[in-house]
């Protein structure tokens, strides 16, 4: 009834070809967006925007960088957590060494250090394949995570032997650091998170998405399209870390306001990731986000939601429950829908497409 | 369609918000205390948790609280997780916790810059930012009762007294088997400048937080180097697993000395092979404290608590009661300070900054001998405690040293330098502009 | 200079002149390797029959040894609480096949690889509610596991062999060969390889796939609870051994996925390689390297091999 | 009746030449000292039982085999190891015998793909999808939407190729082939597994390509009645050796072409 396609004709190839063709999906679009940067800052207390909707932003970006890698151009890996770490360490060297460039630069600038790791760290990607290279890339995520420990340099030499953050403004308004409101550090994660999205469909929907999705559908036939291999896929690398050294950068200085990196950048971390966007959806921006809410914010909102809902459980039960409910959710929802929820969703619009007729 | 989904999440979270708002009651004291039961630390996590949690209990249920007030004590579940720390962080904050432990080095970086504008005091028990020693540089973190840099001092000040003084420790070679995690590192400056004064040789053995389990090309590595001392900066499973490994490499246990934070249960499993391994410690072990007693009689076989009857007064259970121990005298304190009945964060750290527990008050509380008087001021939040030795006899825990003192003289400085660096890398850190009480 | 002698002349030195250390290191890394190994066992044997790179291997011995020591702290013996761990390895082959893997045929691999996460994360709270989650002691004695150690004199100096490792060793020599007979001539075991060699194959010859991944997941649970039992006695059962699993991931690649003596070889080299590696060269970069460095051997074969060790080279066809 | 290795000598440039090429995999010779040619604008079939070598010489002929001896020559040009991203990039299209689409991207996607190499527009405009991107992008649809009407596959546009019949996935396939604007098309098997009438119709858009763009085609085929209909000359393998070569009535009294086909024992 609200949902519908008839009627909306495309008089242009360029009209045809952009990302939202549905008028409603580009009202649902604004109308979340308004959500977003309007009535989350206005009404949501501290306790939500830090402990759900900042991890779940932070998350959804390094999930749209895997994605790019794993779900686009078919490489899985595991390294995730350490490119985040890369990001991180970057946009603190860059913060200390030049305090004079605004953090916002920096935060985005430390994409192309861990862009560099991640090309180097997927050279051995046009020889092995699969699970194979999978496992090839703990490889860089204990030797990142070793080298966050090992080297005094990368975190300045601090006693604590963590990042520390420092405040840093933006018109004069602290954005970064222990004075800076938590709606402000919200709505910067928010926009960047928000633009890099729409960098990243850009992307997808245009000739590098489809030379990655032709070299992870079929690799030997993209390369006999013309497509080189090794370029591709260190290209995918190097965008994927990109995505992730920014969601690291971001992590640290905007939503945790440091941390000890052994700890956040771990390869529990990397595992999760790579699971938010199968849980999510291969291939699917929109999954990133869902499978990221899935899997950062359920927990949460399952550890202090059903206590709040007067379900009367405590500390390490709790956890133990959610544990075993995740787990449990996580096999549910393979079952009913092994390409994660944003095909769940797309069956749903289709359903709403065509209601009230069965098909 | 991107953020439907969030709007859907926005609402449940909303509902969580609503929830998560001011649960305390007038009439109670508030007390939101992160624990880990669960996760590879939980060997360390349990007791401690134990601890808190009895002590507590037995507070409300002999006294009705303090000074009349009931004490609402909630654990959150960490998982030694600083995601989850960081939420356990929010949620007491919003819940008007007047105390934050984070237990865990990580979780405490995260919230000390919050501190003074969440106006929520953090205790970090011995663990923590060793630089949050100075009060006057932070005014609401405290780490009583003693550093990690006090410790190294007073394992060297022990060395050196079985060698016969510190110049005997020229030559020597002084292992440090630690986790590979900051927390592990944070010994080393201090020992590195005395490995200089007295020209004895430091060698590090790190162990990543992944190989606690496998440590045996460590020991493999002291066999070979044949350090004359080890200190071992452990944690959760990585003590039991260092303990046994030294038992099976040969090394005399009586020259290995660990910080404080191994438990009975690390070492019962090595039983008489242990027999000489050390524990480098501030306060008693056992039940013969009037107070163990009377948690096992009010609280446990009230069965207002799961501990096992047998665990109480062991080590890092009597860590427990102790941090509950200064929680409670700093709630009492903040009562006397300024008079009111139910105080909160900012009360409570006024309470921390005139601590006093003498050697009488620790009688009054049912602890005699169990530990040294602790006095805490505006400027020092540690208190530098003396240290001593709890050895290993093959079945239990025996004290065989007096206690000792750090070399305050030597980590004053190193305190000072860090307390100022933390305060120039985070650029716009204010300068204390809380007052000072005078201690009652 | 320095580094050059540090890096090609040092460590050599010191193997010859203190050959009771490489002899003795060696050994440790051989123990450590069979330990890797049996856990490698675990993921080939469920990635051969099933296809499933199985994240949850890591979290089943955990829950495994944890389930013995949990049972006979409740007051079971030990020999039935073995048999008891055996019953509950078993049950939990048969509801992964009945909840996950049925429901999940046929899907991508690594939908099912996802599919073990959600186990892991099911064990990881279900263990720890039902036993507790603070570390336990293996209940070594009472499963007749020798303590002590003997110490030979030998090469100028002393090399100890720990009696538990020399068991560790024997009981997975044991175990592995036991495996090979049951792949080899039993029923069964036909039916298993008929499974990896191809799927629709095994169907003609009317074995049943269920039956089979029933089996294949309580073999590895087996494995499990004996990798469970020998590593919890040479240090504790607890959740942090779950991060030792993943060592057998370098060992998987060296070896293969579906190799069982790829398993073998593979945890052995992996063993002895970062053993020596941290010994006689970590001290260079501060110790500690045995993290990464199983995976940058692993890598390293892997460049030359593509295929694992005892893989077959791979042609491409289209 | 010809000696099967001498060239036959037909007026005509030669586009590319294959000179006593052999391809060993261990042990085993898939190809051995096989020589022809294909010249501009014919169809050329490549015919032969099954395992004769003939797919193994299409992937020598486009880089993804290395010959073990012998030379293939491209427009004079002679590549030691060719890659096969090198052919493409020297106009050299092809389809395959299984099915190679790119099973998640959709018929436009697919065929969008094959333009690849025609596109130009750099990353930063990509990441904007707004300028030179944006036109570039409708410029190519529309090269593409042409294909489509061509291969009368509009109706599936959208689909992702995963969920079409295999005889529109060929169709799709030769679609993407096209888009690269080839000058050499090779054809694995384009009308294996269709009925009569889609034959008919691969059949007519095969001899479209090669009479409306003046495309080389080189084809693999086994219904003789196609190959004698489509091609200009045919080669014959056989157990990786060329036996017979020449113009399809040639080819078709051959007695070693015939001993093939009907399975006589050597």
């Amino acid at each position: 009834m609200f949902y519908r396609d008839a009627g909306q004709y495309k008089s242009s190839y360029a009209a045809d070809r952009a990302v939202f063709p549905l008028r409603e999906d580009r009202i649902g679009l604004a109308v979340i967006l308004l959500v977003a940067f309007v009535a989350i800052p206005l009404f949501a207390g501290d306790f939500v925007i830090k402990t759900v909707m900042m991890p779940f932003l932070v998350f959804s970006l390094a999930a749209i960088g895997l994605n790019i890698l794993t779900g686009y151009t078919g490489l899985i890996s595991l390294g995730t957590a350490g490119f985040m770490g890369v990001g991180a360490y970057a946009c603190y060297k860059l913060t200390t060494y030049f305090p004079g460039v605004n953090i916002i630069v920096w935060i985005l600038a430390s994409g192309f250090f861990s862009a560099a790791v991640g090309v180097l760290f997927g050279l051995p990607s046009l020889r092995i394949k699969g699970f194979y290279l999978a496992v090839a890339t703990l490889a860089a995520q204990f030797f990142l995570q070793w080298c966050f420990i090992r080297i005094p340099w990368l975190y300045n030499y601090n006693t604590s032997g963590a990042i520390e953050v420092p405040t840093r403004t933006l018109f004069g308004v602290p954005i970064t650091g222990a004075t800076a409101a938590i709606e402000v550090r919200y709505l910067i994660l928010l926009s960047a998170v928000v633009l890099m999205t729409w960098l990243a469909s850009n992307l997808v929907h245009g000739r590098f998405g489809r030379m990655w999705m032709a070299v992870r559908d079929m690799d030997i036939a993209a390369e006999l399209m013309g497509i080189r291999l090794l370029h591709t896929k260190l290209l995918a690398f190097a965008v994927s870390s990109f995505y992730a050294g920014v969601a690291g950068a971001l992590l640290v200085f905007i939503w945790l306001g440091g941390a000890e990196a052994g700890d956040v950048f771990a390869i529990r971390q990397s595992f999760l990731i790579l699971f938010m966007i199968i849980i999510g959806g291969l291939g699917s921006l929109v999954g990133s986000f869902m499978g990221a809410a899935f899997i950062s914010a359920l927990p949460t909102i399952l550890k202090f939601g059903l206590p709040a809902m007067g379900i009367p459980i405590a500390g390490a039960t709790a956890e133990h429950l959610n544990f075993m409910v995740i787990g449990a959710l996580i096999i549910f929802f393979l079952i009913v829908e092994p390409h994660g929820l944003a095909r769940l969703w797309q069956i749903a619009k289709q359903k709403l497409r065509i209601w009230p007729f069965p098909y | 369609m991107t953020l439907k989904k969030t709007a859907l999440g926005l609402a449940l979270a909303g509902a969580i918000g609503g929830f998560a708002a001011p649960a305390a009651a007038q009439d109670q004291i508030y007390i939101n205390h992160n624990s880990y039961r669960t996760g590879p630390f939980s060997g360390s996590g349990i007791p401690i948790g134990d601890g808190v949690k009895d002590y507590f209990a037995l507070l409300n249920a002999r006294d009705g609280g303090i000074g009349g007030v009931k004490i609402a004590y909630e654990e959150c579940e960490t998982g030694y997780d600083t995601r989850k720390s960081v939420e356990c962080y929010e949620q007491a904050k919003s819940k008007g916790t007047v105390i934050y432990a984070p237990w865990s080095t990580g979780a405490a970086l995260a919230a000390i810059p919050r501190a003074h504008i969440d106006k929520i005091p953090i205790l970090s028990m011995a663990y923590g930012l060793s630089a949050s020693a100075s009060g006057q540089t932070f005014p609401w973190v405290f780490n009583p009762p003693v550093t990690y840099w006090d410790g190294a001092s007073v394992f060297l000040r022990y060395i050196a007294g079985r060698e016969g003084g510190f110049d005997k420790l020229k030559g020597k070679t002084i292992g440090l088997v630690h986790l590979d995690a900051p927390f592990g590192k944070e010994p080393i400056p201090v020992l590195e400048a005395f490995a200089k004064e007295h020209g004895f040789n430091l060698k590090l053995y790190p162990i990543a937080a992944s190989e606690m389990q496998n440590q045996s090309s460590t020991w493999l590595g002291i066999r070979r180097d044949r350090p004359d001392w080890i200190y071992m900066m452990g944690w959760g499973a990585m003590n039991p697993t260092g303990i046994r490994e030294a038992a099976r490499s040969g090394f005399p246990m009586d020259k290995f000395v660990s910080v404080w934070w191994p438990g009975e249960d690390d070492v019962r499993p090595v039983g008489a092979q242990a027999k000489g391994f050390k524990v480098l410690t501030w306060h008693q072990v056992g039940q013969t404290f009037p107070a163990m007693q009377e948690i096992q009689k009010l609280v446990i076989d009230k069965g207002l608590s799961q501990t096992p009857r047998d665990k109480v007064g062991e080590h890092i259970y009597g860590k427990g009661i102790y941090e509950a121990v200064m929680i409670s005298e700093a709630i009492r304190n903040a009562q006397k300070v300024t008079g009111k009945k139910v105080v909160n964060g900012e009360d409570v750290r006024r309470g921390l900054e005139t601590l006093d527990i003498t050697a009488e008050r620790w009688k009054e509380l049912g602890l005699e001998g169990f530990t040294s008087p602790l006095k805490l001021s505006c400027a020092d939040h540690n208190g530098a405690n003396p240290l001593f030795i709890l050895e290993w006899d093959g079945t239990k825990f025996v004290k065989t040293s007096d206690p000792m003192p750090p070399v305050r003289d030597k980590v004053q400085p190193l305190i000072d330098e860090a307390a100022k660096s933390y305060a120039t890398s985070n650029a716009g850190w204010p300068s204390r502009t809380e007052t000072c009480d005078k201690a009652s | 200079m320095d580094v050059l002698y540090k890096i090609f002349i040092e460590p050599f030195a010191l193997m010859g002149s203190a050959p009771d250390l490489l002899v003795q290191t060696v050994w440790e890394g051989l123990v450590a390797g069979v330990l890797y190994a049996l856990i490698a066992l675990g993921f080939v044997l469920i990635f051969k029959a099933s296809g499933v790179f199985n994240f949850a291997q890591g979290i089943m011995v955990v829950f495994a040894a944890l389930t013995l020591v949990g049972l006979h702290e409740k007051g079971v013996p030990a020999w039935l609480a073995v048999i008891l761990a055996l019953v509950v390895m078993f049950g939990l082959a048969l509801t992964i096949e009945r909840v996950v893997l049925r429901p999940l045929v046929n899907q991508p691999d690594i939908i099912l690889f996802m599919a073990t996460f959600g186990i892991t994360y099911f064990l990881i709270g279900f263990g720890e509610s039902v036993f507790g989650g603070n570390p336990k002691v293996m209940i070594a004695d009472e499963l007749y596991l020798p303590r002590g150690v003997t110490d030979v004199e030998m090469l100028g100096g002393r090399v100890s062999f720990q009696h538990l490792d020399v068991a560790a060793a024997i009981i997975a020599s044991v175990m592995i060969a036991a495996l090979a007979v049951f792949f080899q001539y039993t029923r069964i075991g036909r039916a298993l390889r008929a499974v990896a060699d191809s799927h629709k194959a095994a169907l003609s010859v009317g074995i049943s796939l269920n039956q089979i991944w029933v089996i294949v997941w309580f073999t590895a649970g087996v494995v499990a609870l004996v990798t469970g039992i020998m590593w919890g006695a040479r240090s504790d059962v607890s959740f942090a051994l779950e991060v030792i699993a993943l060592k057998a991931l370098p060992v998987l690649i060296l070896g293969g996925f579906t190799s069982i003596p790829g398993a073998i070889v593979g945890g052995l080299i992996i063993g002895v390689g970062e053993k020596i590696g941290e010994f006689y060269w970590g001290g260079l970069l501060g110790g500690g390297i045995e993290t990464w460095l199983a995976y940058f051997i692993a890598l390293a074969f892997l460049l030359f091999r593509p295929q694992g060790l005892f893989g077959e080279k791979i042609i491409e066809r289209i | 009746m010809r000696a099967p290795d001498t060239p036959v000598i037909v007026k005509g440039e030669a586009l590319l030449a294959v000179e006593n090429v052999s391809l060993r995999f261990g042990g085993v010779k898939a190809l051995t000292d096989v020589s022809f040619d294909i010249r501009k604008g014919e169809v050329r079939a490549i015919i032969g039982p099954n395992g004769a070598g003939k797919t193994s010489m299409l992937n020598c002929i486009n880089g993804f085999y290395h010959p073990s001896e012998g030379r293939i020559t491209f427009k004079g040009e002679t590549r030691r190891r060719m890659r096969p991203f090198e052919a493409a990039r020297g106009g050299i299209g092809r389809t395959f015998q299984n099915v190679a689409l790119f099973k998640g991207m959709t018929t436009l996607d697919n065929i969008m793909a094959g333009r690849f190499l025609k596109m130009r527009s750099g990353f930063f405009w990509q990441l904007l999808r707004y300028g030179p991107a944006m036109r570039e992008e409708v410029e190519h649809r529309r090269f593409v939407e042409d294909i489509i009407d061509f291969l009368q596959i509009q109706h599936i546009r959208k689909t992702p190729v995963g969920k079409l019949p295999y005889g529109l996935q060929k169709r799709v396939e030769l679609g993407r082939a096209l888009a690269m604007e080839p000058e050499l098309l090779l054809l694995d098997e384009p009308m294996a597994g269709m009925n009569l009438e889609e034959k008919e119709d691969m059949s007519r858009f095969i001899l479209d390509v090669n009479q409306q763009y003046g495309t080389t085609i080189a084809l693999i085929e086994h219904d003789m009645g196609v190959v004698m209909d489509l091609s200009d000359r045919v080669v014959v393998l056989e157990y990786g050796r060329k036996i017979a070569d020449g113009t399809p009535e040639e080819v078709k009294r051959d007695q070693r072409v015939i001993d093939a086909y009907l399975g006589v024992a050597h």
